[in-house]
Formats: C-alpha cells, structure tokens, sequence
C-alpha cells in the first residue's frame, strides 16, 4: 500500500520526525482560512499517487490568503499527467505547508534488501532529486548500511551514514534520531520503502522531512487497522477491486498494457502465478500476446474458475482465450466443470476458447469436457499456439 | 542422498488437523512421507484418522516423535509464531507452505533463527521423489533420478519437471524455494547443497523476472559448481516491465530483475537458458544421459 | 525503583494487560463516592511496598458506600507491620476494586537471569501465594522459559507455558498475549522483574492480574521522566537520599541493621564496593561489627571525603571510624586532605579513626597524615583489628 | 600469552576526548599499552597531544590502524551504542569502563553481539601485567607471573593483587569482570581461558556475595580445570542478607547468593577459599612457588 505525502507525514510525526508546519486541504477555503490565519509563504502542493507531480504543475507557492485560494481552485479537479503516467491523475486534496528557507538537501531511505534478507539504509547529500538519477551520475555519493533486525538501530549507524556521506555538519545532530525513528516506522509499520527526500537543512537550523514516501507491506496492514482503512480513501486499482470482488487475492488478476503499439489479444487462465507468467510466455513465443492474466490460484472449484472465465472476457481485447491448469492442489474435474457452466450461461460474452488440462484429475476434467464437445490440447505450447491463431481469427 | 529431505527425515505437520493441513497429510502419507505426528494446540494426546498423534506444542511432538523436519499449515499471522515454535523445539528444517506472511515477520524469523534451514513461506515444498515429500507438489509428476531442481514458482516447477520426467530425467530433490519478497532459502543456498549432493549430477534452475536471486545464482555457479551441467530458466519474460504478477518477488525494479540481467548473468556463467519449458529437456540432454523410464 | 500495586497496575493497563475495575484513593470520602456510584462489593486495597499486607490487615472488603468509609477510614493512616518489616509502613492510599468471583489462581512473572543473561519466565498453575513457597514444597510445578531478546516474544512461549504448567483451560486463549504484553511491560520499560500473582481466572471467565509487583532498573529510569518522577511520591531510603545529597551514588552509603542483639560500632569508608565489603569481612573476622558502610567511589577529592566522614559518623552507633584506601584513580594525597579537613572542622562529631592508604600517591598522603600528627596502618587487617579495639573503647 | 590482551593489542578508547578517556589513555600508554587511537565523533582528523589519532567512527579507526581491542568511556546512556558501534567495526574485545547502563541495553547488547568478547560494564578492565593494561588499574600494582586473577569487584581486586605481587606470585592476566547484573564476561567464560593458557599455573577467582557466578565457577572448575591450583575469595560475607551493598551484583536472594552456597560450592569443587585477602598468598604458596621479585 503506497501512502500519499500527508498520509506519510503523519507516520512521521507519530515516530517523532520533523515535518514542515501546515494544513491537508480539501476545499479551496480551507486553504485560504488558514493561509489567512498563518501570514508567510506557503507552498500547496498536490496530494498524488503519481511522480513527477512539480514538473506537471502540481506545486504552487501563495504568499498571500486571496493568491492561495486561486491557486487551490486552479489545482483542485486538475489532471496531472507524467510521462509516467500518461493517463495522469486527478487532485483531490492539497498539502499546505510553510516554504523553508533550505540551506541544503539531503536523501535517506530504508527499504528491504530482498537478497541480503535486511533492512538496507541508503544516505546522500544529493538530496531533492531522483536517487536513480545519482545512483547513475555518482554512485560513490550513496552510503549504504544494512541493519540487523535482531540487534535494530542504534544511533552510531546515523552517525556513521552521516560522516560517510559528508552530509552538512547542521545535520549531524539531528540525523542519527531521525534515522531512528525512520527505522521504528520502517519496523513498527512494516513498510517496504520509507523515503525522506529531501531531508531539508533549513537556513535556521532545523532539519525537515520535506517530502514523505511510504510504502506498507500488504500482507501486514491487518495489523495497522486505522492504517489499512486510508486504503479506501485512496485510488484503487480496477484489477485489484475485480481480483478480489470474485474471491481471489488482490494481485492475482492484472490487464496488462498494449506495448508497442501492439495489442495482447490472448486471455489467459492459469493455476499459479509462475504458470501463468510461462502460459504469457508461451503466447508471446507462439508469435501472439497475452491480453491479461488470472491466476486461479490452488484448489479452485468450479464455480470460481466460470467468475474467472467471466472476468477475462471482460475484457473487451481477449479474442481468444487459453486455459492452462496444471492439476497439483487444483483438480482437473473442478475446472472443466466451471468450464463447462461458463459456457452454458447466456450471461457471458463467449470467445474461442483452448483448454490444456493436466495433472490430478486430469482424465475425469477431459471427459467432462469431451462430453460437451470439447477437446483439450496436450502441451502448454500447443495450447498458445492454438490461442494466438484463434485470436488472429484462425481456426 | 538427495538434499534437505530424503526417506528417512520424521516429519510432523504444524497445524495438522485444519483444512489444509490435514489433507496435505495424507497425501505426504500416500508418497510415503515419515509423518510422525502433528500439532494443533488444544487437540494434545488425540490421533488424526490415520493414527498420527497430535500434541499441543512442537517441543511436546519433538520429544515424542524425534522429528527433525516440519511442514506448516497456519494462517498467516500465525507463521512467524510457527517458525519459531519449530526452531524453539530444535527443527532443522521447517518448509512453511502458508502464504502471506508479512515480510516484516519473516525479516525478523530468517535473522533470528540461526542454523534452522527455512523453506519458503509461500511455496509448494520440497520433494526427494521416491524418498519424502514435504509439500504440496503433486507427487506423481516426480520421478527419483539425478536431476537437482530448484525453482521459485510451484505449478511452473510441475510443468517443468511433468517435461523431464517424460524425457527420462529424473530428480534427486526439486526444491520450491518460494515467491515472497523474504524467503528462509534462496536459489544459492540449494546450488551449496546440491554441488554437495552426489546422487545429483545435473541442475535446473527455473527463475522468474524481478529480485536478483538468478544473478546470485548465477554468479556461485560461475564460482563454485564444477562438473555438474546447469540449465537456466526465466518465468515471465513477456511480462511488461513494473506489473505486478501474482508473485510479490516478480516487481522488476532497477536494472537487475529484468529478463535481459538475468539471461545475461547466466550466460556469464555458461548456463545455457531455455526459451520455454519444454526446451529444457533438450538442453539437458546434450549434457546429461538421459534415463529411460 | 520498586512500584506500588496501583502504580504497576497504570503499567499493566498501558500495555494492554487486563486489570480489575476500581479507583485509586488517597481519601475516606473518594472512596464512599466511588461506591455509591457504582454498586457492589469492593475490596479496598493498602498501598504500601512491603509484602504481607493482607495479614497485617491492610485488605479489606466492602458492600457498601458507608462501610466502605468507615474502613477507609480506618486504614489511612494505620502503620501495618510484618516480619519482614517490623518498623512497619503507613497506609497513605488505597485501591479500590472489584471483588471478583475467582475460579483459579495462576502465577506470572519475567526477571532477569544474571546467568543466562536473558529474560526468564516464570509460570506456575498454583498462584495466589509466594512463589517461593511453591518451589520449596513442589518445585515440579514451576515452568520456567528463557526468552531470547534477539528474538522476542513469540505467542507459541505463552502456549507452551500454559500447557506445560497446566493452568485450566480457561487461562488458555488469554494467556499467551497477556504474556506477550507483559516482556512488552519488562523490555520497554527496563524492568529487573514484573509479577502477577495472583492472575485470576474468574467464574465468568475473564483472566484478569489481580495483583501488580513491577521493579524497574533504576538506571533506565531516565528514559520514562513519567515514571521517575513517581519516585518522589514515595517512600524515600533514607540512606540513598543521604548518599546522593553528598554526591554520591544511591547505594553508595547504607547504614547495616544491628543483628543477633550485636550492635555494629565501626564505621567504614573504602574506595570501591568490593573493599569496602572487604573492609565489613575484615572487621567481622577481627571480632567487631561494621555499623555503615560508604563508598567513596574513584577518584575521590578531599570535599568528598570530608562530607563522608561527616554522614558516616552522623550514625550515632560509630564510635569509630576505619577509612581503608587503596589508590587506583582514588589519590592518596587528596584522600589524606578531606581527612585533615574534617577532623579540622568544629561541626562534626569526632571519633577515633584508623586510616589505611596505599596505592597512588599513597606517600603524598601519609605525609599530609603525619603532619596532622596521624600513623596509618599498613594492611587491612591490622586496621580492621585497630579499629575494633578502639570501638570497644580500647586504644 | 596470556588471555585477552598482550602486548601486540591494538587498542582504540572509545571516547578519547572526554575527562575520564582522555586521562586513562595517558595511564594506558604510560604502562606500554598500544593506544593506536580513538574515536570522539566530530573531532575525526584530530590528534590528541600525544599524537594519537582521533577518529568519527569506530569504523574509521579500526580501517586506518587495523585496532583489535576497544576500551570505552562514555555516558551510561550511550554504552549499549558504544558496544554495537565497536561490534559493528570488527573489533574482537571491547572492555567497557562505564557505569550505570541500563541493564536491558547490557541484555540486548549481550544477545546480538557473537563473537565479540565483552569485558564489563561497570568493571576495572584487564591487565596482563608487563604486556598490555586495557582499563583504569594502577599498573604499579601488578608483576607478571603465572597467576590468573579473575574479580567482580575493582578496589578489592588491587587489594588480593598487592598481597600476591608482594609475595613473590605475579599475574598472567587480571580480569575485573564488574559488578553489574549483566555483563559481558563471566567467571566461566575467564576460566576456559586461563584454561587453555599455557602461562597461567594457579588461578585466583576472587567472588562476592549475591548471584550465582561464583557457583557456576565452582562447576566449571569441577569439571574442566586440572593440573592447575584454584583459590576461591568471597567478599561481602559479613553484609547482612538482602542489604544492597554498592553491587547491584550483590543482592542475596534465595539459595544461590549466600556466601554459605558459594563456600559449599567452591569447596565440592576442590577449590580453597580464604578468609582473608591476606590469606591468598598463604593458600598459594602450599600450591604453587612463588617466584622472588
């Protein structure tokens, strides 16, 4: 679960991280009551999933109540758009905060290193751009530390990052409890990312998480309930909601983007995730591409594999459609039973379809099939071969 | 031989009389695993259906049964729990099958549990065929021969090996090491054991797109296996970049994860990569006799 | 810094462990209101530190407001007096609770194991009495678990203890997250032992800590300011707050309790716990008695030791006094001139000394010492045996 | 030999700047021990007057002098970070000096640092008289010789080690273990030491009242120390039972603690205990010979 930046600052201020002063705003009064209120400068700055956002036009600066409120109106309702992102992303909300007077910028992040198996700490005085972008340019400037879960943090890791990384000697102070508290939010929110970018060094002194990346880890939100419930404020991707509204995880269902300028027309139906990126595979050597991918997952009964097949067909580019299940946990009478109720509806739109049934029960889901006219392939290439021709409009 | 598993490991079942659980039980039983027992707290001193004892607690099942290996059937929130209840009670080996655990628990459980082999969370177990199953895998697809397998998903694993069992190449042990972001065993931990394992003469590594576990792996084999042919294999090499696909590991993200690093890795390292399942017999074949059913 | 039932029970609530319902009193008329609002019978609870106040008679049970303010009445202010402690403690407030209906008695505790060096669980199904008790008389009947805090707490250790010590089943749900909450209490606050006893399991079925015993480490008491300040509220060692009043640390100085009818008549000042302890065992083995004992610590200036001669024979049972130094950071010298200075002063009680100084600049201060017109000794036990024979009036 | 420090230890002081450092490591150099450095954040590129250099982090020291030993001086607040700091550095023994630490820093410390040798908190260090003195002992006390010395307490120790020294017994290595609940090296983890140290002949374990090292010494003597004399001391035998005595360390409680149990203990181990520190050297010399100054 990506959170937004207030979402975030106010992760940061739970664990006791500075963060600018300032207001979430849903209403363009809002925004100039409290500009109002508090005289100065102030920054609004879009509330958005997306990167990018300065570049499309979604941070502004208001030094007065009058010049902020239209600056909200402009904002509020405005698509922004990336390269990215090109189908862009609506503003809903705002995040009004004082514009300190940086003295530098900094960046430090704590994500899981999925090989080293720890939490890894990456530091750079190079603050306030993509840290890809340094990574590239001048990766020496990245200092990188890997923290023992059993032993955790301790402040002599903050220090040390901060030497290494010759970050300004205003931050010297405050970076090592930062960095703390960075890491008790990483760990007491199971995050996947936690970003500070930039960690700003104000003029005065202060040292300012100015902008707040948070990435949670799904499979630990049941933990954080008030947490997982911002989740229904927030976008929700269609293939998530549609996974999940038929009883299957929220990853295991994804339309996948016409690349190239081609179009993926095969549907494709497999039980596992690493089945179903083979059955992708298959059709994309088979000369055709894939149009969107359901894993159905183990064990599935009949009635889930016709929600399934409805699902796919959903989707306006499947022409054709390959069911590739290799029976393990799943069995292979269950599938061709939902097959065959699928089909049988008038409800659905029917497209060409091809079945390769293997594995437990594999010669009781054929008879199933046979006795309703259909003849399943043998082999996984065979069966995309047969699905990339019936979509082109073969036979 | 074999790695990890073979006829003689005691297995107990952590969560032994759910839904899941009980009906892996019998199936291991059907293959022929040793299983001595399980554990479902509250239910000590009862016997499944089968005659295995139940017992409240692993120590409880360890003392009484002498298991080495465990297999766990809990929910999710429940695995850590479970993992260090095994490694508590002086499990070697313990194959967690559960899916989704929260990375954060097992972050903690791998760095914690030192000198317990962990196999998974979120995977379909570990099979010396002819010897023991510990897993889900469909038994019957498996042949015992000299092939190591290690792979990352379960039902492509099956596909591949359905593929060299039917060429004549059986297997000394097929591991599925999991899908989720941390897992207890990676791809270099099984290529240790197997460049150990003199019942295995030749190894399949079957990867898929994100994480750098194939470029690791590629680069101890490139280091350490000598005389034993490896075959490579990348799931979801069609895959657009940055979707997510079922596997939580399978996020390409920077430059390695993506097909082009890991083919290129395992080229470095002379393992030659099959461009789909059903190659992979043929590759090997020109490198390992095959044994005729 | 040992905790009060009422203080340790804020505790136990804040981490989540179930507490009964009541009121925490400091006055007859809180408690009379406090009833009458809420009906039903109540036990009034003493807060006092020492143990067995159930015998002393600082329980008692009420049915109603009226009864309840007579006996309030009558506990505040009442001193209840043990065999442990036979100057006695005054009543100064009360905990008022719910009387619950018990159907078994469970006992919890976590300390630190100095061996193991690890946190040690123990749990036995025989609760409501000492502990000591039951490891006497049925030692079998104590399960003990030893947590690794690299690892934490894990529920499957509350599981197993519950089964192992066969607490009733009704224990079984609660227990392992009551226990988890309490190494949460242990390691977050810095505790040297937290102990339930009894944990009720009521008639209803509730797991409720009937009772709070909870001892922190005084020397991370400056991470909880909340907590530290607590200790003001109570009972003060007259003996620490001496100590610390000089400059010393809290255990520096204690004066000893007389023993068998023996009265302790020599006052000992070393540098260092460990001779001074040394310097009590020499003045046992030379047939006398220490009345004190302080430590001066290291590197001790003359104000330090002219203050401690001062506190030392402010015990009115010294009637003289062995100061045994051997230099390490501790300067003879220095030692030599907070005596001269003392014995200077008008404003202290004299009594004859014995001094003993060797080590660093041992020579410097033997000099300071005889110009004073003063001989030390040479070697411990010859001043112990002076100082013996001069507290019993010898020369 | 020795154990734990001899005269090619390198030694780094953690906290080298402040009052209580920055004049032990004048003490420590005086004596011959090899300062290489030390470490105060924010003064790294410094020397001190000695011409020691100072450096930001652990880290940093350890790379640019190849420092093995650690001793450190700072607030009791920062101890726990001093230790990790020093263990994250590489460095094989860190004595720790401070006081007052938190004893579940010391708990969390103690579990997550293996392999590292801590010796206290809250202790006087070690010294292998003549060689190398990592602490804050007055080194004019000490000879070298073939005694080992271990202690819980500081002044007490000077005070056994100038009756062995002035009878002609000079020390192999002297190890002020501390006197807090938790610390870093125990009586047990000193004698498997002296053990195996060829230089050491008798040993001298010099205990107190409270906890239960002094018993689990008497085992490990009882089962693992032949060939060498053990004497046994324990202070505090007058103090009255659960009077707090300067050692948290020494609180009696139940039946370990007592002087009673440790005497018993030292006794069923073979191991003599004196009534008097001045009573060592006599114990020894029917023993072992003590070699004239």
């Amino acid at each position: 679960m990506k959170l937004m930046e207030y979402q975030g600052k106010d992760l940061f201020r739970r664990v006791g991280i500075p963060t600018p002063s300032g207001v979430y705003a849903t209403a363009a009064g809002d925004v100039a009551s409290y500009i109002a209120a508090h005289p100065g400068s102030w920054v609004l700055k879009s509330q958005v999933m997306m990167g990018g956002r300065g570049k499309a036009g979604g941070i502004k600066f208001a030094d007065d109540a009058q010049h902020g409120e239209a600056l909200a109106r402009e904002l509020f309702g405005k698509v922004l758009k990336s390269i990215q992102n090109p189908d862009g992303e609506e503003v809903k909300s705002l995040l009004v905060e004082e514009k300190v007077d940086i003295a530098s910028e900094a960046y430090v992040s704590i994500a899981i290193d999925r090989a080293a198996r720890k939490p890894v700490v990456l530091v750079t005085a190079q603050g306030g751009m993509d840290v890809e972008e340094v990574a590239e340019r001048d990766p020496g400037a990245i200092e990188k530390y890997w923290i023992d879960p059993a032993m955790g943090y301790s402040p002599f890791i903050g220090r040390k990052l901060a030497f290494d990384a010759k970050l300004p000697e205003g931050y010297r102070k405050a970076f090592p409890s930062i960095l703390g508290a960075l890491y008790t939010l990483f760990m007491d929110y199971g995050a996947n990312l936690v970003e500070i970018n930039p960690l700003v060094l104000t003029k005065d002194g202060r040292v300012i998480a100015s902008d707040a990346k948070v990435e949670l880890d799904d499979n630990g939100l049941y933990k954080h309930p008030d947490i997982a419930k911002w989740n229904k404020e927030q976008p929700t991707d269609d293939d998530q909601a549609a996974a999940v509204a038929i009883g299957l995880g929220m990853s295991n269902y994804a339309k996948l983007p016409d690349e190239d300028g081609r179009i993926g027309s095969v549907g494709v139906i497999a039980n596992g995730a690493g089945l179903g990126m083979g059955t992708m595979d298959a059709v994309k050597n088979a000369g055709g591409g894939a149009a969107n991918f359901l894993d159905i997952g183990g064990g599935a009964q009949a009635d889930l594999v016709k929600k399934s097949y409805n699902l796919v067909t959903s989707d306006p580019r499947v022409k054709a459609m390959f069911i590739n299940i290799f029976g393990g946990i799943t069995r292979g009478d269950q599938v061709a039973k939902g097959i065959v109720e699928a089909l049988a509806g008038d409800d659905v739109r029917k497209v060409p379809l091809v079945v390769r049934l293997t594995g437990t029960n594999a010669e009781e889901g054929r008879a199933i099939l046979a006795q309703a006219g259909f003849v399943p392939v043998e082999t996984m290439d065979e069966g995309a071969a047969r699905a990339v021709a019936l979509a082109s409009g073969g036979k | 031989m074999a790695i990890f598993v073979d006829k003689n490991s005691k297995v107990i079942v952590q969560g032994i009389t759910g839904r899941e659980g009980a009906f892996h039980t019998q199936r291991m039983l059907a293959y022929g695993t040793k299983i001595v027992g399980g554990v479902t707290p509250g239910k000590g001193g009862t016997t499944i259906e089968s005659g295995q004892p139940v017992f409240d607690t692993v120590k409880d099942a360890v003392e009484a049964t002498g298991a080495t290996h465990s297999i766990i059937f809990v929910p999710p929130f429940a695995g850590a729990d479970a993992l260090w209840e095994a490694y508590d009670a002086g499990i070697a080996l313990a194959v967690c099958i559960t899916e989704g655990i929260p990375a954060h628990d097992m972050l903690r459980v791998v760095n914690t549990t030192p000198g317990m082999r962990i196999i998974g969370g979120n995977c379909p177990g570990v099979i010396s065929p002819g010897k023991s199953l510990i897993g889900i895998m469909p038994g019957h697809v498996f042949k015992e021969g000299n092939v190591g397998m290690i792979s990352r998903s379960g039902t492509l694993t099956y596909e591949i090996v359905d593929g060299l069992t039917r060429a004549g190449f059986g297997q000394s042990t097929c591991v599925g090491i999991g899908g989720d972001p941390i897992i207890g065993t990676t791809f270099v931990d099984c290529l240790r054991a197997f460049a150990n394992d003199p019942e295995t003469e030749a190894i399949v590594v079957a990867g898929e797109i994100g994480g750098s576990d194939e470029e690791d792996a590629a680069a101890f084999i490139k280091e350490h296996i000598t005389g034993k042919p490896v075959i490579g294999f990348i799931g979801g090499r069609s895959a657009p970049k940055g979707k997510r696909l079922g596997h939580a590991g399978a996020i390409i993200s920077g430059n390695t994860g993506t097909p082009e690093s890991k083919v290129k890795a395992f080229a470095e390292a002379g393992v030659p990569v099959a461009d789909r399942p059903s190659d992979i017999p043929k590759l090997l074949a020109s490198r390992l006799k095959p044994v005729p059913a």
